[in-house]
């Protein structure tokens, strides 16, 4: 019986499948990758690093790709494959890609190789490949699984590629950082796991078999509301760790501070949407009235964090910390779009996660060039950089706006949708959360003006300009930062008809209604709006 | 003489005891052929262990396949169930006796030769282990216990050179004998209730009893004494207390056997009498196993968290893996869903775990179990990556990270609790779960992020890397295909009554 | 022609990349002169679409050009569009003519400057985002060259960044202008939420149809006014402009007071309908805060000895007269004097750029004195500029001055009372300063002498590309009234012209006793002028009374330490204690809880003590434990 | 009139539990091995008292059949226990119980 | 006469018991657990279980005890243990209250459940009581009949207890290194 029912789910969904298995081998080729540098001889470091490049850089060419074929008007899964795993368990090797994660699977695929071309691990460099390349089919697997427990496993398995990066290539307190990353984040997951299984064993209650599958326990099952409730709960405290919300943040500055810079890209460009993305997918469409229910005290907690995170990034004075704490502040408006349930806000709150992964990535890539160069990340010390590397002051400066939300750069097209949906159905939380963008400013541009302007001291009077590998990787960064703030169409257009569905969703099985303009169109009835030319 | 003519004889099913009577037939052998035939060689006597113990375990596969074909069913008048349960942990244990015979012999020490006892000991602790998986009857039971635990005692204290194995030994004999008299005591009271010794026959006329009504208090007293007799077996808190020294000053393959067999056969022991005999009186029990579940995990990791010595904190971890046991059983206790099979899956994959852990321990400690300490694992990832990335494998194992076959063991006894409703000792245990997990991460740090006290090079028994291969291998395919032995174990089941 | 609206942002976009790509090549000052024909180019444009505007029926003068949908998200429709109208080609005319100019002037100014390309670019990327500031077609378009000003403001205010108070005062008009973009976000948000669109046409239809309701629609006003308050310095968000003044000369001439300020005169202007359609209080509220800030501003302007300082807080207070005027319903009013304003203040500055040049940057008035001889040209422009600020007939500044204050009386006595001071004290200062800069003693012998390096420099007049601008600008300032004079209907030609956009918030006073005894105000303010620059005179010219200038009017009532003194007091104790709470209390409880746990393990550990008999006891206890429940069961 | 008491199956029994309490207090409170062992031996004895008592009160002869592999159990147990009390012994000669504690924390 | 008998034996019982406890010296502890092992042999005997009645003398206070005294003596570890002294003062009060909360639970659950005690349940063959050797060829029967697995499963706790004194008994070499 079971097998006939994932036939027919796999049926229903398949009608994008093409022959190429594009999702496993998304997940696939970087594990093999892992392997392989991991079997390659010491004694030639170049072809390991050539070999990560190629596969990390193949990874890439393969989302590009998935991205070019994706079909914009349909709302639901594409590529889907579907094959029993644990058949005692009704869990089942689920993959599928919507307008949700479609471009958080681009951004892996681009960020990796970026971070394997153009970072220096300095030691073990076979080792930080291998953990890189796993770290990726972790992360894919996270973004693409479509069975929850498929999804948790490539969530907490995340983890431990990431332990090693900050523990064995991080700075002076790293073990600590690492320590505490792992463990924090552990204590997030342990809810979630009994979370899950217990959706799954209720959903069983319901359905009459046992399965793990998101899709057919969203669509499918339902569960009362208290239990719901519950369930979401645990769901949340996972999540919240991982986005990280106010107050289970404090991993969030050691992990950041203390990991290499590779890593802090990785954490933070794809690692924290783990978190901002499981809401969504597991959020809001597994438990919409759950989600509804929990919206005031979660929009809260997010609206707290974006003051007190930029609060708390202005005081900082190592500046890894500072853009750690940044983080802090503009996942809080992911998450505040995320439950303010409208399609901008939940449009917005997806670009949101490719912006903060583009712009916070490209900032700490900076910043580790200014240690690269300087060994040292406290403000303090740094001084008058501008004046001796203007093109490395230039680009900061553009990454930095694009932080900040100047319109025109992609920072603010992801913010604006958050905050104008949001004002819809949270009027006075998004009021408040939209002086984040005054502290925003002052964070960055103090920052900015301590390390930058001035007199160069003798220390810094000999920074070195942009090199040519640095300065085309930042290309790619600053060219991604702008063209999407100028032209965020195409994206808009992949999007939203997932967001659009997902309202859908949610409006059907709660008792939340999406506000609905008199000038505009409706999501609930236009789901595949095309844009106004 | 009327008397003698009205005395029945019990049938005894030679077939279905086959793996025990190979076992018996070995421990023999050994000791005959080792005493008699002169220049017997030295690599003989870990070879015939092991052949013995696989050819028992090859016969208990047997058994599980004939097992397809009729339900479980108990023998010699009743005092031996073979079913699906019980073979699996013959199974487990003949498994746990092969690696446990590698390294033994991998372990022993070139003066005093390798002495033929300790095998002789780790197949008659084979039996008794196997006696107590299949005991239908709280006497054989008793005996398989007893045979269990004399032989540990021995094989604890075997190591004559080192003064820690004798105080180890000591301990746990006598701590061993006084929790064996709570358990006897227990066994008594069980008797004065139900004037049965026999699993089945309790359950029966506790079954009758509850329609009869009359005081439990000296029922229920007698199964209080056999869960404090069980729970020090299995090292559940606050019965744990004995383990952590016990298992450092054991040679180190003695408690790799210690740590898994033992607790297999315990475990099989305890789930057979609660689930079995005195599932009526679940309600009273149940709550007592909760508590020692969450005591246990909470003891285990918590104590872990400051120890320097990585067979102790082995040993604790041990007492943090009872307890996600014991949250099987708790679940198994409802009489409804996997936990059974959880708690089964949980063992089998806890025995390979641990084995390899404890294998990687022999690695870097040496024949003479002198480098247990963290310091001995520092900068371990600079001098051996393999075993680094092995020891790695099977520590992220415990601690429960997925693409391992620990996580299945952990996802199966959790979604055992979860699906009788018992959403609080699943919580309990996974919060519990994080704080063992930085024991964990404290080896972890040792051997890749720390630079090692030594360069010298480590030489590596080849029987212990294969034990380390084996246990890796196992670690790593059920993690990734859980399937292979989850469809199997959904199987277990104790005979019916 | 209308279809080239694009071309109008496009041209100086082109120059802003060009620079940024071979800036350098081009160096000085061919980087100067490529963007200067750049902004001069799209001077033509506008200019071009400007009389094909005129040449269309008054109701059809509005084109929208559409380059790209933006943002469109469900009901949210942003597109990338310009709008060409009166309002828009007004603004954009006067940004591009003034911008080229200025352009022009910095050409000279900045020669020799290290970063003469890089300040170009800025300049040519200011005048982009200006542009897409006024010719947007939506409120999103306006808010990207809102933003865009600000950041090229807080580029070009720190463009000497070496110097501490220039980066110190680039980053606080930044995070200032900031506190009123949030003002005009939400004002977005408000608007979408209650009509669904940010077009302006949306929007203002709402507003004029009246399905906008007046208490969104005063939300939406008072939002905005919040983000014009930021944007054109008033009170209480001014605090920036004063210290901008550490840019380059152009940069203040540009920006602090001919365009970038007025863009929120400008918005509300856009948004008239709304601001109609709003509860009343809130004009009053946007007139009193105009006022105010004037006479404000003009009282700090009166005790000023920094030359470009007097003119920034001179700035301040004109744009307090602009928000009186749009609070009392005088939108033309408004635009006519941010136009005649933008001459004579763009003239001001360049001019005070002039004598600081020829001061080799000297900015102390205290050290001037007499330059006329010297500067003639400079000295000639700048009279020019200061009858036209100061009010005199019939020099621009009279002509829109005086309208406001006509509107401001008919609205409210008392804020045309403060109207009238703040004239009053603006003519006294403009005077102060001529007289200081220009006539009396030639005090900068002394000054030369002090500093033995500049010893044998005498001040000396601007090159050519300096003074060419000040001439162009003071004929401007003169003559600048013409397009608004007050005889009759028909000389109302900017009130004709800008009709379609403004046409139905303009406030009517006809009836009025102002109205009909407007030459009657006029005439008031003339006297006022005249007084103002008689008192001036009578006190720095010729010594009659002593001057008052209390300290704490140089301190700007201390208003600005003020707020630094909290900012850097409470304000950063709040926020560093915002951080320690960060560290000690939630990374505390997270490492307390590690600690705990530490602790926990060592106290277990002591009963881990080694001895079998207290092993004996633990399980024995634990025995106990168990059996006294199965006891309590069995009894029970 | 003593005559007329006959002591119950409960009399064995609370005396049983009584041996099996002082048994389990010697094990806690003394030092040397093999006092402790003897204590140990004090507590299956009352095991077996019970065993006996609770076979005659059920008339159930198995309770006697028990005690007798009790024994055998005890039997080897007090080889094994002595066996491994002299090893040490003979290593370190009258050492008490407190002494091993090499094995803590 | 049963009282009498009870009251004897069980004095002898606990005397012994007592003795075990308190008497410093391990000889003297031997040799009063040799008294309370006659008083269960005492007791076994008026349950009419004369078959454990005399295993129990010879085994236990014929075997066993003697073999505890020969270790005592081999070892010469009769030096007396001074009991007055505890070093861990929380020792003995917890001791205390383990014991009497063990022997308080057992007695109430006992007392409690006295009712159960009277019935019979069979499995005694009543008829035969009145023969000389009943006892024996009860035990036997069952021994042999429905426990033979467990008295076969005795000679491997025998085998284990052989090879244990073997392995015990070995003289050590002192090669390699111990801590």
């Amino acid at each position: 019986m079971l097998s006939t029912l994932i036939q027919s789910a796999g049926a229903a969904t398949e009608k994008t499948a093409v022959a190429f298995p594009i999702l496993s081998a998304l997940i696939l080729v970087p594990l093999l990758g892992a392997v392989l540098v991991t079997l390659l001889s010491n004694r030639r470091p170049e072809y390991v690093k050539f070999t990560a490049l190629i596969v990390s850089a193949g990874t890439g060419a393969m989302s590009l790709w998935m991205l070019a074929k994706f079909d914009s008007h349909e709302a639901g899964f594409q590529f889907v494959s579907q094959h029993e795993w644990i058949r005692a368990w009704g869990i089942s090797w689920h993959l599928g890609v919507d307008g949700i994660s479609l471009f958080l699977v681009v951004l892996t695929g681009i960020l990796f190789p970026l971070v394997i071309v153009g970072v220096d691990p300095h030691h073990d460099e076979k080792r930080y490949l291998g953990w890189i390349l796993l770290l990726e089919a972790g992360v894919m697997g996270s973004f693409l699984s479509l069975d929850l427990f498929l999804f948790f496993i490539f969530f907490e398995i995340v983890l431990v590629p990431m332990y090693f990066l900050i523990g064995g290539w991080g700075y002076d307190k790293r073990i600590y950082a690492a320590t505490k990353f792992f463990l924090y984040t552990m204590f997030g997951s342990a809810f979630m796991l009994v979370g899950i299984i217990a959706t799954a064993v209720l959903a069983q209650r319901d359905l009459g078999y046992i399965t793990f599958d998101l899709v057919k326990i969203a669509e499918e099952a339902t569960f009362g509301t208290n239990t719901a409730r519950w369930l979401f709960l645990s769901f949340a405290i996972a999540f919240a760790v991982k986005v990280p919300i106010f107050p289970l943040h404090t991993w969030l500055p050691d992990a950041h501070t203390q990991a290499p810079t590779g890593g802090s890209i990785i954490l933070a460009g794809v690692l924290l949407k783990m978190g901002t993305y499981g809401f969504l997918r597991f959020g809001l469409y597994l438990f919409p009235a759950a989600a509804v229910w929990a919206k005031p005290v979660i929009l809260t907690l997010a609206t707290i964090g974006i003051i007190y995170g930029a609060i708390a990034a202005t005081m900082q004075t190592d500046l890894k910390r500072l853009v750690a704490y940044s983080s802090v502040a503009h996942l809080g408006f992911i998450v505040l779009g995320t439950f303010a349930i409208t399609s901008q806000s939940l449009t917005g709150s997806v670009m949101q996660m490719i912006n903060h992964g583009v712009s916070t990535g490209a900032l700490f890539l900076l910043v580790g060039m200014i240690y690269e160069r300087r060994h040292t990340r406290v403000i303090a010390e740094l001084k008058g950089i501008q004046s001796v590397a203007p093109i490395f002051a230039a680009a900061f400066m553009v990454v930095m706006l694009s932080s900040v939300g100047v319109p025109g750069l992609n920072g603010f097209v992801g913010e604006f949708l958050i905050l104008i949906g949001s004002f819809e159905t949270a009027r006075w939380w998004t009021i408040i959360a939209a002086t984040g963008v005054i502290l925003a400013a002052l964070y960055l541009l103090w920052a900015y003006q301590r390390v930058f302007h001035g007199e160069p001291d003798e220390a810094n009077s000999t920074f070195k300009e942009l090199t040519l590998r640095e300065g085309s990787l930042l290309m790619v960064f600053i060219g991604l930062i702008v063209f999407t703030g100028l032209f965020p169409k195409p994206m808009l257009n992949r999007i939203e008809p997932s967001v659009d569905k997902l309202v859908k969703h949610v409006e059907l099985h709660s008792d939340y209604k999406a506000p609905v303009h008199k000038g505009g169109h409706s999501p609930a009835t236009d789901t595949a709006h095309e844009g106004g030319e | 003489m009327v008397l003698a003519a009205t005395m029945t004889a019990p049938e005894i099913a030679w077939g279905a005891l086959t793996p025990l009577l190979i076992l018996l037939g070995g421990t023999c052998l050994l000791l005959l052929l080792g005493t008699l035939v002169p220049r017997w060689p030295r690599v003989a006597t870990p070879t015939l262990t092991i052949v013995t113990a696989l050819a028992a375990g090859t016969a208990a596969c047997v058994q599980w396949n004939n097992l397809y074909y009729r339900k479980g069913y108990s023998i010699v008048a009743d005092a031996i169930s073979i079913d699906r349960f019980s073979v699996l942990i013959t199974i487990i244990i003949t498994v746990a006796v092969a690696l446990g015979a590698l390294l033994a012999s991998a372990h022993h020490d070139d003066a005093n030769g390798d002495p033929l006892e300790n095998y002789a000991l780790l197949l008659t602790s084979a039996i008794g282990a196997v006696v107590m998986g299949s005991a239908n009857d709280l006497i054989v039971l008793f005996l398989g216990l007893e045979i269990l635990s004399l032989s540990l005692y021995l094989m604890a204290a075997s190591d004559r050179r080192r003064e820690e194995s004798q105080e180890s030994g000591l301990k746990y004999f006598i701590l061993g004998g006084f929790a064996s008299a709570f358990l006897l005591y227990g066994v008594a009271l069980v008797y004065g209730a139900t004037a049965s010794t026999n699993i089945n026959g309790i359950a029966e006329a506790l079954t009758e009893r509850i329609a009869v009504g009359g005081s439990d208090a000296m029922l229920l007293v007698g199964i209080g004494l056999m869960l404090v007799g069980l729970g020090f077996k299995v090292s559940a808190a606050p019965f744990q207390i004995w383990t952590p020294d016990v298992y450092e000053g054991a040679p180190t393959s003695v408690t790799s056997y210690m740590a898994s067999a033992a607790k297999v056969a315990a475990f099989a022991a305890l789930l057979r009498i609660f689930i079995v005999g005195l599932e009526s009186r679940v309600d009273d029990w149940r709550p007592v196993i909760w508590v020692l579940a969450v005591l246990s995990i909470f003891v285990g990791s918590t104590m872990a968290v400051v120890q320097t010595n990585v067979k102790r904190m082995l040993a604790y971890s041990s007492i943090s893996h009872a307890g996600f046991i014991l949250v099987g059983v708790e679940a198994a206790a409802h009489m409804e869903g996997n936990g059974l099979a959880a708690s089964a899956t949980y063992l089998a994959i806890y025995t390979m775990m641990v084995m390899g852990s404890f294998a990687i321990l022999i690695a870097v400690a040496g024949k003479n179990d002198t480098a247990t300490t963290l310091d001995a694992f520092k900068g371990l990832a600079k001098r051996r990556p393999a075993l680094a990335l092995a020891f790695s494998t099977l520590l992220f194992a415990q601690a429960g990270v997925p693409f391992t076959s620990g996580f299945v063991a952990k996802f199966g006894v959790i979604k055992a609790a979860v699906e009788v409703d018992s959403y609080g000792i699943s919580i309990a245990a996974m919060v519990g779960a994080v704080i063992g997990a930085f024991l964990y991460l404290r080896i972890v740090v040792s051997m890749w992020m720390e630079e090692p006290e030594t360069q010298e090079p480590l030489e590596i028994p080849t029987v212990v890397s294969v034990v380390i291969g084996i246990s890796v291998a196992f670690t790593l395919v059920i993690g990734f295909f859980p399937s292979i032995l989850l469809d199997a174990i959904e199987l277990v089941r104790f005979a019916p009554l | 022609m209308l279809d080239l609206v694009w071309l109008i942002p496009a041209l100086p976009l082109t120059g802003f990349l060009l620079i940024l790509l071979f800036g350098r090549k081009l160096g000085d000052p061919f980087a100067g002169v490529l963007a200067t024909v750049m902004t001069a180019s799209s001077f033509v444009v506008v200019a071009g679409i400007y009389f094909e505007l005129l040449s269309l029926p008054s109701e059809e003068r509005k084109h929208v050009v559409t380059l790209f949908s933006w943002i469109p998200v469900g009901g949210l429709q942003v597109d990338m569009a310009l709008l060409a109208d009166p309002l828009s080609i007004t603004m954009a005319l006067f940004v591009t003519g003034i911008g080229a100019l200025i352009h022009l002037y910095a050409i000279g100014y900045m020669h020799g400057d290290a970063k003469f390309p890089k300040f170009f670019m800025y300049l040519n990327l200011f005048i982009f985002s200006m542009l897409m500031l006024v010719l947007g077609e939506n409120l999103l378009v306006t808010f990207l060259g809102w933003e865009g000003v600000g950041a090229c403001s807080y580029f070009l205010i720190s463009f000497w960044h070496t110097r501490d108070s220039a980066a110190t005062a680039g980053k606080k008009a930044f995070v200032t202008n900031r506190v009123g973009d949030w003002g005009m976000l939400v004002a977005m948000f408000l608007a979408f939420a209650a009509v669904g669109t940010l077009s302006y046409e949306g929007i203002n239809h709402a507003a004029e149809s009246g399905s906008l309701a007046a208490v969104t629609a005063t939300g939406i006003a008072m939002m905005l006014f919040v983000g014009a308050c930021g944007k054109s310095a008033q009170l209480p968000l001014f605090i920036w402009l004063p210290d901008a003044m550490e840019g380059p000369t152009p940069v203040s001439a540009l920006i602090h007071a001919a365009t970038m300020v007025t863009s929120g005169v400008f918005l509300l202007t856009r948004m008239a309908p709304v601001l109609h359609a709003a509860y009343p209080w809130s004009s009053d509220v946007i007139a009193t805060v105009g006022a105010l800030t004037a006479l404000f501003a003009a009282t700090i302007a009166v005790a000023q000895t920094d030359i470009k300082k007097v003119l920034a807080y001179s700035t301040v207070s004109q744009l307090g007269f602009m928000f009186l005027a749009i609070g009392s319903g005088a939108y033309v009013a408004a635009i006519f004097h941010m136009v005649t304003h933008a001459f004579f203040k763009a003239l001001l500055f360049m001019g005070s750029g002039s004598v600081i040049h020829g001061m080799h940057h000297e900015q102390d008035m205290r050290r001037m004195g007499a330059l006329r001889k010297v500067m003639p040209i400079t000295a000639i422009t700048f009279i020019i500029g200061w009858l036209a600020i100061a009010g005199v007939p019939p020099f621009s500044g009279f002509w829109s001055k005086d309208e406001i204050l006509l509107y401001a009386f008919a609205n409210n006595r008392f804020l045309y009372f403060i109207g009238v001071l703040a004239a009053l004290l603006t003519a006294f200062y403009m005077t102060r300063q001529v007289i200081m800069v220009f006539f009396g003693e030639a005090r900068w012998h002394d000054h030369a002498e002090e500093n033995g390096a500049h010893g044998d420099h005498t001040p000396h007049e601007s090159p050519w590309t300096m003074t060419a601008p000040l001439v162009i600008l003071s004929g401007l300032a003169i003559t600048g009234g013409v397009m608004q004079l007050p005889f009759s209907k028909e000389t109302h030609w900017l009130e004709h012209w800008l009709e379609p956009v403004v046409h139905h918030s303009e406030a009517n006073i006809k009836g009025t006793w102002a109205y009909d005894n407007k030459w009657l105000l006029l005439g008031l303010a003339v006297l006022i002028a005249s007084a103002g620059i008689a008192a001036s005179i009578a006190v720095y010219a010729k010594g009659k009374f002593k001057a008052i200038e209390p300290q704490v009017l140089a301190d700007a009532w201390r208003y600005d330490s003020s707020v630094s003194a909290f900012v850097g007091g409470p304000g950063r104790r709040a926020f560093d204690a915002v951080a320690a709470f960060d560290a000690h209390i939630v990374d505390g409880a997270v490492v307390g809880v590690g600690t705990e746990v530490r602790a926990a393990s060592g106290l277990l550990r002591k009963v881990q003590n080694g001895l079998v008999r207290s092993y004996a006891a633990i399980i024995g206890l634990g025995a106990v434990l168990v059996l006294a429940w199965f006891l309590l069961r069995g009894v029970l | 009139m003593l005559s007329v008491i006959q002591p119950t199956s409960s009399w064995y029994l609370i005396l049983a539990a009584v041996l099996f309490g002082i048994g389990a207090f010697g094990v806690m409170v003394r030092r040397n091995p093999l006092v402790m062992f003897m204590c140990i031996e004090l507590m299956l004895n009352a095991v077996n008292l019970t065993f006996v008592t609770l076979a005659t009160a059920l008339s159930n002869i198995n309770g006697q059949v028990v005690v007798v592999f009790v024994m055998v159990v005890a039997a080897a147990e007090v080889v094994v226990g002595l066996g491994i009390i002299v090893a040490i012994m003979r290593r370190r000669n009258g050492i008490t119980a407190d002494d091993l504690s090499a094995l803590k924390g | 006469m049963e009282l009498f008998v009870f009251v004897v034996a069980a004095a002898m019982v606990l005397g012994g018991a007592l003795g075990v406890i308190t008497r410093s010296n391990p000889v003297h502890a031997a040799l009063s657990l040799v008294l309370t092992l006659f008083g269960i042999a005492v007791m076994f005997v008026s349950h009419d279980a004369q078959f454990l009645a005399a295993v129990q003398v010879i085994v236990y206070a014929g075997a066993i005890v003697v073999l505890f005294l020969f270790v005592i003596m081999l070892l010469g570890v009769d030096r007396t243990e001074d009991v007055n002294i505890e070093p861990i003062t929380v020792q003995r009060p917890l001791a205390l209250i383990v014991s009497a909360g063990v022997i308080g639970i057992v007695i109430a659950a006992v007392v409690t459940s006295r009712d159960l005690l009277g019935r019979k349940v069979g499995g005694l063959d009543e008829t035969t009581l009145g023969s000389p050797d009943a006892n024996i060829r009860q035990v036997a029967r069952e021994i042999f009949g429905n426990n033979v697995f467990a008295f076969e499963l005795t000679s491997v706790l025998l085998l284990v207890a052989v090879i244990g004194t073997v392995l015990m008994a070995r003289r050590v070499k002192s090669g390699g290194a111990g801590k």
